[in-house]
């Protein structure tokens, strides 16, 4: 089907035309831009969340310290968690898996533009929203089922972030009844809930996208199984996202109408189950942090091959292993709640799927170090930070396996052995993924290579401060120290540690500004990084860098995987590669074609109705959370009006505009591709 | 510079080792290495041996890792040739799946069979039925008819099983030199055994998020020998002494049963006393009657800092909110000398 | 070593579905998970001892809700005649198919508004009575909701084929998108009528 | 567009008489089991009956049996998914109770 098929009925608004500026941020569909700018919103979220999370180390530097107020910690830690795991690392990998994508099974666009902008823009919306709790939540004391009005936290002094408290503060899994309308009357708790509602409908609409994308939009001869591996986890968390949210979606509806419209569904005085949001919650919660971790490890599997000069270990069997974790990883989520009084029956059980997850991982890991073994290592800064993965989450995986230990679990759950644990795979293996990615298609982004020196002093102060930092939490776990605590008393012994732990924490913020100088120089003033700077082995380096707006000028027909290093290296008898003659004709060649196409090429037009359909959302949702008072209904009013006219809108306007092709030249041909 | 950072690293690691060893043997009193009863001995063994597996595995791929960079790092020569391109190895493959697989049914045994072992009470054993609320324990001996807050006093070697459930929300009980943890559910009863093969005194800590003062709920746990367990039951069941006219104690007395303290509190007197008090149904909040035989109370919190028993709580009567955020004991605006009279007439209820 | 692109080395890069219709595929495969946990919620509570006020099970009314689930099983079969009238581009037909589709859809709907008010009115079941009430309520809400969005759709689509006098191809995409909705919100009734009404029984 | 051996009209109209039938015989079912109390074999012919009908329309008024074997794979997984967790789910709550534990 082609877009010239219909003329637009009516065209309420002129398309938008800008191509720079603002307006072209506002209006974008490229998946390029639009993964830009998940990066540079998920890297400001780590900062905040980063900056919460120094907030705790303060307090906890000291036993009895008093420089937050319990429910200013409380509101940080929960904070910190569900940006971290919301708004840091989901949309750090989606803007990979937008940049990316695309690029890596040689397609133009993803299936669906407009939507990927829709998805982008519903993000952005929810992360506000959810932060806007700041401003405008509030929290109340409690009242006992006995109608007994508990007290507020004492203000403190205007140094204690008290203000802070009127924000969600039960945790980044919320747990039932403390979340409801009797243990956290006021609205800060809504603000959570319905946020976290609203970010998982954006990650729905991608992983349908990106599903589509890889199953319908691969170049000629990009079969499944020469998909890079990053392509392959990108698909494969996309199916987690798309089984995990809908269970997460219901159960957050189910305490926004305990809260708001007086289901009972965890009231525990009607007869609701506490446990039930447990079951669900999990549910999805365990498929997440397999979300969280598969596209630092397709990253990793992308790095390691290109420094050790070898192809990747293994592929299909590192392949097939992310598809079998993300598989297991349905079948374990109630290894959370072991202490739950579950039956010893179910303890067992889950016991036994938790520890099946290992095989796959461990197949990943060896196939890795496979991958470095008889290689000729470049230890260059995103090989470091891929090592540092490496070794990093091994730690992690290897103390996730002694929580699977059902009582040895007993003894460690809710302390900050299981903090540790978690920081290890989530900032050991995919904070350090994700850097070992930034560093690694940088000059891809921008033409420029980051300075390597500037990289390593990050690398090694992040990994100094990480292992400061988290290690010693295996010991104060060990030791006694039960997680989410704003305070714990001398005697206890936990003093010396968790000075260090603090101290680690900001060492770990030191190597961020680093990281953040670097990246602001070396855009600016890094050394050119020419099309293939790495001598790389997939298809994304066959294009000029910075990508151009249309990716491939022609798009690449893939024979084998690792396709663009076999055009330019040969093997010898002893299989060792030997560089074709031809190869840096070709790639002149290549950049030539890539930044002056022949063949006109029709892009997808920009739009504002993914932005005003986003626009929307929030304000029904605000409106729910007010829906009692006059004007909140009028919020719920006005945002389905203007979903509603964004969708007329959009349903008339053709994703590719027949008759202004956006260059001159490149009249006449059409791309065949989707209208949504 | 970066050598430096590099050394630095290596030096920080050793360093973090060898402090671990050191503060092993520091008195920590809510360790989980110190099991000082079956249930978590048997916890102890399993998480020593998982731990040494671990351990293991851990130095294999390290040293493997290490080794590997050593190796095969580029050293920049211009003679370095190219490294052979291998593919994988369908034999390496199914090594690496089934010696995992291996080790971890090695893991499972032992997991699963003491998970069995270690769930649910024996028939026959002494039974306290306790209550989570934000943010005490309470704990009620139906056998005995005995009723306290935040120590749990047991007979060592025997065991006893936890009936527990929680009045508002999730909480979780953990003393971990027993067992480990389980939850109290609203609405549902969990179980969970202790036993103390000696007499001594064990920390405990509420361990689930339940909500301002999560970190403020905390508990002892008493085992005592068989004898003295029965003198102490003796002793919870005597009625609180009624104090004489004229005493601090008896204007305490008064200043309880005026400023409200009955509309959560409960003091058993004998029964012609009793019937002075007229006990609201309103609230539950500690039994009182012999509040002076609680070393600790408020949530196992008080006293603190070195404090005496009189003057920790003669800061938790001035202002509770202050001392544990959200208490739901309000400040009563009781004067000085309230506070003096109510310390008198409760340290004599021992 | 490197081996020439033969014509079978190409194959296989798409399905050859259409992007829309894969990409609805997805979705409501998707929509298992969503409407597989409400229903959980439902059996978990239905005939849990215990609750105070009616349970749903208590107070069903088979015969209507009977008669209402054959309104939107015929439904479907309407809903199949639209397409298969634009696939033989009989644009009437599949107007009128359309129409008829919607039309039972809102009877439905209009049956259980019906049915939720007779709860509410004549039985005091409410959203608060009781956790199996909540649960039956959110349950067949939402799934009201899904049909109410798929009228919705129906007669967008009937409109814009009046406007434009007939349906295009690509509208006949359009179309075929809207059915496999509305079928699968038809099978979800399937379950839930069997389930939820059929064997659900209120605690001995 | 579409593939060439869909069902005609006449063919479509027939399989709503038979799930008019399979409705029917649910309804009665479950008259039938108020009377004799069929226990267990009430439950399993009643979810025989609504998966027949579930396989029915998805089959031949969603066309599944006429697409790509990758959608029904799509489809099934999701379905697969959903009944295999959520058994579990309702296992672990004690409402399934499954022998032998
Ligand atoms: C990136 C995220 C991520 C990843 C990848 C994992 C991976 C694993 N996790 Fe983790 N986990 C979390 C994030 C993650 N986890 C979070 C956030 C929580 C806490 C949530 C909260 O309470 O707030 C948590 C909590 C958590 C618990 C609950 C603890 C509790 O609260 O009581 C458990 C229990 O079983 C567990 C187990 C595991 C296991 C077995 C793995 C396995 O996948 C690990 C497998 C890897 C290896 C084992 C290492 C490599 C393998 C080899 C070298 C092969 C040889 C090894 C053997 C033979 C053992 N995790
Ligand atoms: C990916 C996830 C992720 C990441 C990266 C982190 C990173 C960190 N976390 Fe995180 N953490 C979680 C996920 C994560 N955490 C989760 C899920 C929880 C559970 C929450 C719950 O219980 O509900 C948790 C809980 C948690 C706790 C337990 C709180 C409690 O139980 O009471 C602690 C305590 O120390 C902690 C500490 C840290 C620290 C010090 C970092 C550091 O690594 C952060 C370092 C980053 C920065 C410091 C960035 C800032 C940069 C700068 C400041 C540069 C300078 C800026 C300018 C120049 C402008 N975290
Ligand atoms: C509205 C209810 C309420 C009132 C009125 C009240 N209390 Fe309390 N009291 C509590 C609660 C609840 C606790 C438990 C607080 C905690 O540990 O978190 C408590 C704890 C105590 C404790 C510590 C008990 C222990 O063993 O932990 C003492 C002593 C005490 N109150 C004395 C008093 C006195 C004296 C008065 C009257 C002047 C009083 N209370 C009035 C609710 C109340
Ligand atoms: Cu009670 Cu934490
Ligand atoms: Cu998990």
């Amino acid at each position: 089907m082609t877009a010239t098929a219909e003329r637009p009925a009516t065209t309420i608004f002129r398309r938008p035309r800008s191509t720079t500026g603002l307006w072209s941020w506002l209006t974008t569909v490229d998946h390029k831009r639009i993964g830009i700018l998940y990066g540079y919103a998920a890297f400001f979220f780590f900062v905040i969340g980063g900056i919460e999370a120094l907030l705790l180390r303060i307090q906890l530097a000291q036993a009895n310290a008093e420089f937050l107020t319990a429910g200013a910690y409380n509101a940080l830690f929960t904070m910190h968690g569900t940006t971290m795991v919301f708004l840091f690392i989901m949309p750090a990998s989606a803007a990979f898996m937008n940049y990316l994508l695309p690029l890596l099974i040689g397609a133009r666009d993803v299936a669906f533009p407009r939507l990927n902008a829709l998805s982008w823009w519903i993000f952005l919306f929810g992360g506000i929203f959810l932060y806007s709790t700041f401003i405008f939540g509030t929290s109340v004391p409690p009242v006992s089922p006995d109608g007994i009005t508990g007290n507020l936290a004492p203000g403190g002094g205007p140094g204690s972030f008290n203000w802070l408290a009127d924000s969600p503060d039960g945790g980044w899994f919320c747990y039932q009844p403390n979340c409801g309308p009797l243990y956290s009357p006021g609205t800060a708790m809504d603000y959570w809930a319905l946020g976290i509602q609203i970010l998982g409908l954006a990650s729905l609409v991608s992983a349908i996208n990106f599903i589509v994308t890889v199953f319908n939009m691969r170049a000629r001869g990009m079969r499944l199984l020469r998909m890079p591996v990053f392509a392959w986890m990108t698909t494969v968390v996309a199916f987690l996202l798309l089984f995990s949210l809908p269970i997460i979606a219901v159960a957050l509806f189910m305490v926004a109408f305990d809260r708001q419209f007086g289901t009972v569904f965890f009231a525990a005085t009607s007869g609701g189950d506490p446990i039930l949001w447990q079951h669900l919650f999990w549910l999805f919660g365990h498929p997440e942090v397999y979300i969280l971790i598969l596209p630092a490890m397709g990253i990793v599997s992308e790095v390691l091959p290109v420094f050790s000069r070898k192809p990747l270990f293994g592929y299909s069997a590192v392949v097939f292993a992310g598809a079998a974790i993300a598989f297991l990883g349905f079948g374990v989520w109630a290894h959370h709640m072991f202490a739950s009084g579950i039956t010893p029956v179910a303890q067992a059980a889950f016991a036994l799927a938790t520890m099946t997850i290992a095989i796959p991982t461990g197949i990943k890991i060896f196939n890795w170090m496979g991958t470095l073994w008889g290689g000729r290592l470049r230890l260059s800064t995103p090989m470091l930070f891929a090592i540092g993965f490496l070794a990093m989450f091994t730690i992690g995986g290897l103390s996730g396996v002694t929580h699977a230990v059902v009582p040895s679990d007993w003894q460690q759950t809710d302390t900050y052995y299981i903090v540790a644990h978690f920081h290890y795979v989530l900032f050991g293996g995919a904070v350090f993924g994700l850097f070992a990615g930034m560093y690694y298609w940088f000059p891809k982004l921008t033409g420029r290579l980051m300075s390597d020196r500037l990289g390593k002093v990050h690398f090694w102060l992040q990994f100094i401060g990480f292992n400061l930092t988290f290690a010693p939490m295996h010991w104060l776990g060990l030791q006694g120290m039960v997680r989410r605590t704003w305070k714990y008393a001398p005697e206890t012994g936990l003093e010396p540690w968790n000075l260090a732990v603090t101290v680690g924490a900001f060492i770990i913020a030191t190597s961020i500004a680093v990281f953040m100088f670097n990246w602001y120089r070396s855009k600016r003033r890094g050394a050119l990084a020419g099309m293939d700077p790495w001598d790389a082995r997939t298809v994304e380096w066959m294009t000029p860098s910075p990508t151009p707006e249309h990716n491939f000028s022609e798009p690449p027909v893939v024979t084998r995987l690792d396709h663009f290093w076999h055009l330019k290296y040969d093997e010898d008898e002893e299989g060792r590669p030997v560089r074709r003659p031809e190869a840096d004709e070709m790639l002149a060649h290549l950049e030539d074609v890539g930044r002056h196409p022949t063949t006109p090429i029709h892009l997808p037009n920009p739009s504002y109705f993914p932005l005003v359909m986003a626009v929307g959302i929030p304000l029904v949702f605000y409106g729910i959370i007010y829906h009692t008072s006059a004007w909140g209904k009028a919020l719920i009013v006005v945002g389905a009006l203007i979903m509603l006219a964004a969708l007329i809108g959009w349903g008339m306007e053709p994703l590719e505009e027949p008759h202004e092709a956006h260059e001159p030249e490149q009249e006449g041909v059409e791309e065949e591709s989707g209208h949504v | 510079m970066l050598r430096l950072i590099r050394g630095a690293t290596v030096a920080a690691m050793a360093l973090l080792l060898g402090a671990c060893q050191l503060i092993g043997n520091e008195d920590a009193p809510l360790t989980t290495f110190r099991p000082a009863g079956p249930n978590a001995e048997r916890i102890d063994d399993l998480f020593w041996l998982v731990f040494w597996i671990a351990t293991a595995i851990f130095v294999l791929v390290m040293g493997a890792l290490v080794l590997i960079l050593f190796v095969f790092r580029d050293r920049k020569k211009e003679d370095a040739r190219e490294p052979k391109q291998l593919h994988g190895s369908p034999k390496l493959e199914v090594l690496w799946t089934v010696i995992p697989a291996l080790i971890l049914a090695v893991i499972a045994v032992p997991t699963v069979s003491s998970v069995f072992e270690l769930t649910g009470c024996e028939d026959d054993s002494m039974r306290v039925e306790l209550t989570g609320h934000q943010w005490w324990f309470e704990f009620h001996y139906p056998d005995q008819g005995v009723d306290t807050a935040n120590v749990l006093v047991i007979p060592a070697g025997e065991e006893v099983c936890l009936e527990m459930t929680s009045d508002d929300v999730l909480h979780n009980f953990w003393v971990p030199a027993l067992h480990g943890k389980r939850y109290l559910v609203p609405g549902q009863t969990t179980l969970l055994r202790l036993e103390a093969s000696q007499p001594g005194e064990f920390w405990g800590h509420c361990a689930e998020f339940c909500g301002l003062s999560h970190s403020l709920m905390r508990t002892r746990v008493q085992a005592v020998s068989r004898a003295e367990f029965d003198e102490w039951v003796a002793a919870q069941l005597a009625p609180a002494n009624l104090p004489a006219d004229g005493t601090p104690e008896f204007d305490g007395y008064q200043v309880f049963l005026n400023k409200g303290c009955t509309q959560c509190h409960t003091i058993r007197f004998d029964d012609e006393a009793s019937s002075n008090i007229v006990l609201s149904e309103l609230f539950n909040g500690p039994d009182l009657t012999h509040f002076a035989s609680r070393n600790v109370f408020a949530g196992a919190v008080l006293p603190e800092g070195g404090e005496t028993h009189e003057q920790a709580l003669a800061r938790w009567l001035a202002d509770p909110p202050n001392v544990k955020p959200g208490s739901f004991m309000p400040n009563l605006a009781l004067t000085a000398q309230e506070i003096e009279d109510l310390i008198a007439f409760l340290e004599s209820n021992t | 070593m490197s081996e020439l692109a033969t014509a079978a080395h190409l194959e296989g890069e798409t399905t050859g579905v259409e992007n829309r219709k894969l990409g609805m595929w997805v979705f409501l495969s998707s929509e298992f998970l969503f409407f597989g946990a409400l229903i959980t919620n439902y059996l978990l509570y239905s005939n849990r001892a215990g609750f105070s006020g009616v349970y749903p099970a208590e107070i069903y009314d088979i015969p209507f809700t009977s008669v209402s689930s054959f309104v939107l099983l015929m439904s479907s079969l309407t809903m199949v005649l639209a397409h298969n009238a634009l696939s033989r581009h009989d644009q009437n037909g599949a107007r009128t198919w359309l129409f008829a589709t919607a039309a039972l859809g809102s009877v439905f709907l209009g049956g259980q508004v019906f049915e939720f008010t007779e709860f509410v009115v004549n039985y005091d079941m409410r959203l608060s009575s009781n956790p199996a009430a909540s649960a039956f309520f959110v349950l067949t809400g939402f799934h009201g909701t899904h049909v109410a969005i798929g009228v919705i759709m129906l007669l967008s689509l009937r409109g814009m084929s009046r406007r434009r006098g007939g349906l295009s191809d690509s509208h006949g995409m359009n179309l075929e998108l809207v059915g496999l909705y509305w079928h699968f919100v038809d099978i979800i009734w399937i379950v839930i009528f069997t389930v939820v009404y059929l064997l659900s029984a209120p605690p001995a | 567009m579409s593939t060439t051996d869909h069902p005609t009209p006449a063919q479509y109209w027939k399989i709503a008489v038979v799930l008019a039938v399979l409705t029917a015989v649910e309804v009665a079912l479950f008259y039938i089991n108020r009377e004799l109390e069929l226990g267990a074999l009430n439950a399993v012919l009643l979810i025989t009956l609504a998966i027949l009908k579930f396989v029915i329309v998805v089959g031949w008024y969603m066309h599944l049996r006429f697409e790509k074997g990758l959608l029904s794979r799509f489809f099934t997984a999701g379905f697969a998914l959903a009944c295999g967790c959520y058994l579990v789910v309702l296992a672990t709550l004690g409402v399934v109770v499954i022998r032998g534990g």
